[in-house]
């Protein structure tokens, strides 16, 4: 078996007397998309923030590539090559389409503080983010303003955003929500091919996606995980029919 | 000795006039998330009510009641017709827009009352000084005051704590979609709120213009130091607001009175006195850096 | 813009009595608006009543506010020369105006007469053949203070002012002429309005008097604080804080406060007496100092006319320096760095049919000229 | 249209002028055709007015960087503006009389040549930028806008209290300072000197804000968590703004003191602060050319208002709500769309 690109060991965090994430332990294997399910309020967000590193752990590591990430902020993990999405769409909504991806491009090359070429004639910028657009499917709607994408578009985007920092692996959080079946659909071949670029901890209330897609799923309720396995195994377990199935019928 | 303790009361009296001014500011930014530079004005407003009353009617506390009748008015009134409108707006819009009544209530106040400074008398049951324990000679009416200030305070806490409007109020400022989900009018609370910060900040008016003067601008150097007040002690927080009003109060005094003594030491009388008097008028502003050094959020900062 | 012509000046230009001098245009900038306003309205008041009482048609006068902000009465004087023209500028209250606006115009050849600020800057090394001071030298009457502490035999006394130029100024004024010792030298924030601190202090020091400068607002606000706070001392100072024009502000607190000044109201004189009666028939108030250093001001002004003319600078810096005037003030001529020679005198506040007003009790300093005289080289 | 236009002008819209230019253009003109103008006719005090209106928009512009295309709300820009006038106000102080300014390491007297001042004000600005820069992004939103206010009134008090150059009195500069080639006595000229210094600074801003910096930057205010979520901290380009924007205001308050001949506290009193604000607001924020509109507005409307009624200031308050509440765009946003911003 591959060494996997993000191993998570013990991570655990409280919010006071809330545990929101309890001895979680994870990994994400080249190549794979790896989905975590589980009721709202199961810790997911604060899972992933802790592997983005916008909150700090209060126990356990997170490694990436085998390197250990405790003191390396968000920033510096993305230009590791963690690129994630948010779940409500994040993106510099006054921009345009093309110069929010130039801007994902001009993070992972590392020079931000160039101050008088133009950056939006800087081919060396420009190339990749244009490849990446129409890698996403993106392409003709180079000079829309955020703002102005449809909500489906937008999730597009930020796909295209995350393939311009030349990801080393994609930490996707919801990214179907709010979209319709088709779009859903659109959006889940997009994801399928994406994996062989990187592989996807895909955090997805859409089921019919999630067991679609996941080469593996990990369900987390109350800060635990409490089965992971392939679609068909947990599909299967019986305790996640209890305490997750069972509640959403 | 004596000297330090009546000092200490002179410090304790002014960061609680502070107090009165800040609570209604962290209040409105509490609840509201509105920054709100206009608040000075309302404390003119009640200093110039006081004025106005006790000049024609001969009582200072008929002149007492009208500044915060009048203060609590107007503060509705601004809230009602602005400030309503700026709820959803971001901080430089709010900045702007009170700035912009800053000007409206200064230059309409000078209108009505011209750019003479107005006095105050203290009213005779309060005039003189009285010998405290200890044999410290200490002006009755700034007795009056810290005392007042105190009630204020406590009754402030007890309102925030113990009543259905300050469960609220806490509702607020800890999640504003909660309150509405309450099924609280929250047009009607977020009035409230406001004339009740403006009625205080238009007492403190009254009391300070009582023992200094009531002139157009008055608010404005009271307002600044309200501000660091509650930058200091936690934007939101009540408690904060009256650690960091006596911190503030305390420093700014006993800088003045210590720190010329402090160079004395080392320097030549006159050099002294003067850089300690410089130095003295920028302590507030150093505690508030160190304080935010150490804690961003301010001491008892909810939010950062 | 408030803009005053006699109204005579048309008529009679249109008969055409050429024999007349020139026209002279006085560009006046003072503080109306804020908190220093009472000191230029009486500043403004008493040089317009001198101008109306002339009713000379060759005298323009162009009165604008310059709010008391050094960098808007810099602009006023750029204003006043570059597009009105101004042959005299004059009116400015305050030593930090007067030092952002006096050497640019002198420079550019205008006459500046002073009515109030005189900066010790202006009458040393920085003195100018067109630059007049008609008021004072803005030691003279802290220096009196001192001369008048002394002279009282108060051997400790606790000594305040703003911690400014000016502040600092006025003590070392004070000291040049006090002879005990100073129990206490305190400096206050500029613009303070409670001090209660300093009380604390004064009461502490074990002082047996007390000299205070404390300009405008400030001194109100000192005055009633301190008579709040029961002290029994005597107390002196500059007229500044108990001029006419803020004495019903204070109150009853002010009473029997000795200040020093080179003017009274009960002044014994002529000039002096049709003043006042004309102030108080024209405005309905009391004049101030300030409105007496307005009035002297102009008719000082009205008086160069009379003997030259303003295109001939030298004529007319000369009939200026002359002075030929009769000054409410009794006796004034120039000193060699055109300040004033003149007495000072120790007022006391006294309450008269319930009006507050001062009274000479004693002279503290004769022909008194000032410390810097001899650094300007002139 | 708002800040990203800068940085979006696709490259088809090249060699055609779009709405908002012809705006800044005309303003541009504007300013220079009312100075000559004005010059002309014999009115110096305007050209003097109209000096004053650019030396306000390089003040403006500094913050501009900032506020405009950062998103950062600071309330202290006057501590800059006024370092920047102290510093001019300083060295021309010690050259005028003859005083040394400091002996050691080396003899230095001060100077009255105008480019050395600039470059000295420019790099105190900075340095103050830095350090007050440094402590204040260590916080958001409304504790930034109080504790940039809180630090200019820290320096404002110094200043005051500061006895040695001249404390609330000011200082004087009894001969405006020099600069090679000119005679910057003569009003025109001197208003020629600082237009140019004012489209040298919006045209480095235009450069900025078109390069990677900018770009981030103009991010920065738009998305903060995004921006990291890219591999940039926020921090530090906001701090490089903060910096290059208090060295601008500073130039400007260098500019100011010459103008005046004088340099006071007042220059640093937060009312300036906000004044700096409005014109932003009134100009259009996040507009290159907002802080000349807003300065040119403000001081016209100062001028004639003042004119008229002496509470102009109420009606002032007034135009300033309404612009607020009612139209968002600003001057620039009125004429560039013709219509309201929202």
């Amino acid at each position: 078996m591959a060494e996997p690109t993000l191993d998570i060991r013990g991570l655990s965090k409280s919010f006071g007397a809330l545990k929101a994430t309890d001895d979680v332990s994870l990994d994400l294997r080249p190549g794979e998309i790896h989905a975590l399910i589980g009721p709202n309020g199961a810790g997911k967000s604060t899972l992933i923030k802790q592997i983005s590193g916008e909150i700090a752990p209060d126990a356990g590591e997170i490694r990436l590539d085998g390197r250990r990430l405790s003191g390396v902020d968000a920033a510096g993990r993305a230009r590791l090559g963690m690129a994630r999405s948010f779940q409500v769409s994040s993106v510099a909504s006054e921009f345009t389409v093309l110069q929010n991806v130039v801007l994902a491009a001009q993070g992972a090359s590392g020079a931000t503080f160039r101050f008088f070429r133009p950056v939006m004639r800087d081919t060396a910028l420009l190339d990749p983010a244009r490849d990446c657009i129409a890698q996403a499917g993106l392409m003709g709607r180079e000079d829309v303003p955020a703002a102005a994408l449809a909500h489906g578009e937008r999730r597009k985007l930020e796909i295209a955003m995350a393939l311009a920092l030349r990801p080393r692996l994609f930490l996707l959080d919801e990214p179907m929500a709010g979209m319709g079946t088709e779009g859903a659909r659109a959006l889940g071949d997009l994801l399928d091919g994406l994996r062989h670029r990187a592989p996807i901890l895909l955090v997805e209330h859409d089921m019919d996606a999630v067991f679609r897609l996941s080469d593996r799923i990990s369900v987390l309720v109350y800060g635990r995980i409490i089965a992971t396995g392939t679609p068909g195994e947990i599909r299967a377990d019986p305790e996640v029919q209890r305490v997750y199935l069972g509640e959403e019928a | 000795m004596l000297l330090l303790i009546e000092q200490l009361l002179n410090g304790l009296q002014s960061g609680l006039m502070l107090f009165l001014m800040a609570a209604g500011l962290t209040l409105v930014f509490g609840v509201m998330g509105l920054i709100n530079l206009a608040h000075g004005s309302l404390y003119m407003v009640g200093a110039f009510a006081c004025a106005g009353v006790a000049a024609a009617t001969g009582s200072f506390w008929l002149g007492l009641a009208a500044s915060i009748a009048a203060a609590a008015a107007a503060g509705a009134i601004v809230e009602v017709a602005v400030i309503r409108r700026l709820y959803a707006r971001d901080h430089l819009d709010q900045v702007l827009a009170t700035f912009a009544l800053i000007l409206i209530i200064s230059e309409g106040t000078r209108w009505l009352y011209g750019s003479f400074p107005l006095y105050l008398n203290v009213p005779p049951s309060l005039s003189g000084s009285v010998i405290l324990p200890g044999g410290i000679q200490y002006s009755l009416f700034r007795l009056a005051i810290i005392g007042v200030g105190l009630l204020v305070a406590v009754g402030l806490f007890l309102l925030i704590g113990k009543t259905r409007i300050g469960v609220q109020v806490r509702a607020g400022e800890a999640d504003r979609e909660m309150i509405a989900a309450l099924g609280v009018d929250i047009g009607r609370l977020y009035t409230l709120v406001f004339a009740l910060g403006a009625a205080l900040a238009g007492m403190a008016g009254a009391l300070v213009g009582t023992i200094q003067s009531v002139q157009v601008g008055m608010g404005e150097p009271v307002l600044i130091l309200a501000f660091v007040v509650i930058v200091i002690g936690g934007i939101g927080s009540i408690k904060g607001a009256l650690i960091g009003a006596l911190l503030v109060g305390l420093t700014d005094t006993m800088g003045r009175v210590l720190l010329p003594s402090v160079f004395d030491l080392f320097m030549e009388t006159s050099a002294a006195t003067s850089m300690g008097a410089a130095l003295a008028s920028m302590a507030i502003y150093i505690l508030m850096a160190l304080v935010l050094l150490v804690k961003p959020g301010g001491l008892f900062g909810a939010r950062a | 813009m408030t803009r005053y012509l006699t109204t005579t000046a048309l008529a009679l230009s249109m008969i055409g009595t050429a024999a007349m001098a020139e026209p002279v245009k006085v560009g006046m900038i003072t503080t109306l608006s804020g908190g220093g306003a009472s000191l230029g309205i009486d500043t403004r008041d008493g040089f317009m009543l001198a101008v109306e009482e002339a009713g000379n048609p060759e005298l323009e006068v162009v009165i604008e506010d310059d709010q008391q902000k050094p960098e808007v009465a810099v602009q006023l004087s750029d204003k006043m020369i570059q597009s009105e023209n101004a042959d005299v500028l004059t009116g400015i209250v305050w030593s930090n105006l007067a030092m952002a606006v006096v050497p640019g115009a002198t420079r550019q050849g205008k006459f500046y007469l002073s009515t109030n600020a005189a900066p010790s800057q202006l009458a040393g090394k920085g003195c100018h053949e067109n630059y007049f001071s008609v008021s004072y030298q803005n030691d003279n009457l802290h220096e009196a203070a001192g001369q008048y502490a002394t002279d009282e035999g108060y051997a400790r006394t606790f000594i305040m002012a703003p911690n400014y130029p000016a502040g600092q100024d006025s003590l070392s004024g004070f000291k040049r002429f006090y002879e005990g010792e100073v129990a206490s030298e305190v400096y206050t924030q500029l613009g303070q309005t409670d001090y209660a601190a300093e009380i604390a202090q004064i009461r502490d020091s074990g002082a047996d008097a007390l000299f205070f400068f404390l300009p405008g607002g400030m001194g109100i606000s000192f005055m009633k604080q301190w008579a709040e706070a029961g002290i029994d001392m005597p107390v002196v100072g500059p007229a500044f804080s108990f001029s006419q024009d803020i004495l019903p502000a204070i109150g009853e607190a002010a009473v029997g406060v000795k200040n020093t000044a080179q003017w009274s109201p009960d002044l014994d004189n002529e000039a002096n007496k049709a003043f006042v009666a004309g102030f108080e028939e024209k405005y309905d108030r009391l004049p101030s100092l300030y409105a007496a250093q307005g009035y002297d001001t102009a008719r000082l002004l009205l008086s160069a006319m009379e003997t030259a003319d303003v295109s001939d600078s030298d004529a007319f810096r000369e009939a200026i320096r002359a002075a030929e005037f009769d000054s409410v003030r009794g006796d004034f001529a120039f000193g060699p760095n055109q300040h004033p020679v003149q007495d000072i005198y120790v007022r006391e506040v006294i309450s008269e049919d319930g009006t507050l007003t001062n009274r000479i009790v004693a002279t503290a300093m004769e022909d008194r000229g000032d410390a810097y005289a001899e650094e300007c080289s002139m | 249209m708002s800040a990203a236009e800068i940085t979006a002008a696709p490259e088809r819209q090249r060699g055609r002028m779009n709405r908002a230019q012809i705006v800044n253009a005309a303003l541009a003109l504007g300013l220079v055709g009312f100075g000559l103008g004005v010059w002309a006719m014999g009115e110096i005090f305007l050209v003097t007015l109209a000096t004053k209106v650019a030396i306000l928009a390089i003040a403006g512009a500094g913050l501009n960087l900032v506020l405009g295309f950062g998103g950062l709300v600071s309330f202290g820009h006057s501590a800059y503006f006024g370092l920047g006038g102290y510093t001019a106000g300083i060295l021309a102080h010690h050259a005028l009389n003859y005083t040394p300014m400091f002996e050691w390491p080396f003899l230095f007297e001060g100077t009255t040549s105008m480019p050395v001042i600039w470059i000295t004000a420019m790099i105190v600005g900075a340095l103050a930028a830095a350090m007050i820069g440094a402590l204040s992004l260590r916080t958001a939103g409304v504790y930034f806008i109080m504790i940039t206010l809180a630090f200019g009134q820290m320096i404002f008090y110094f200043a005051i209290s500061w006895p040695a150059y001249g404390g609330e009195d000011g200082l004087p500069i009894y001969v405006r300072n020099g600069f090679p080639g000119l005679n910057t006595l003569d009003p025109i000229q001197f208003f020629g000197l600082v237009c140019a210094v004012l489209f040298a600074v919006l045209a480095l801003i235009a450069i900025l804000a078109r390069s990677r910096f900018g770009l981030a930057l103009q991010a920065a205010r738009q998305n903060r968590q995004r921006l990291m979520a890219v591999g940039i901290r926020p921090g530090g380009v906001l701090l490089v703004a903060f910096v290059i924007s208090g060295a601008i205001t500073a130039l400007a308050g260098a500019l100011y003191a010459d103008l005046n001949r004088f340099v006071s506290p007042s220059m640093l009193s937060w009312h300036l602060s906000g004044e700096l604000l409005v014109f932003l607001i009134l100009g259009g924020t996040g507009r290159l050319f907002a802080p000349l509109a807003g300065a040119g507005l403000y001081i016209a409307l100062e001028h004639l208002l003042g004119g008229v009624s002496d509470h102009w200031q109420l009606f002032f308050g007034l135009l300033l709500l309404a612009v607020v509440l009612f139209a968002r765009g600003g001057v620039i946003g009125f004429l560039a769309e013709g219509k309201r911003h929202g």
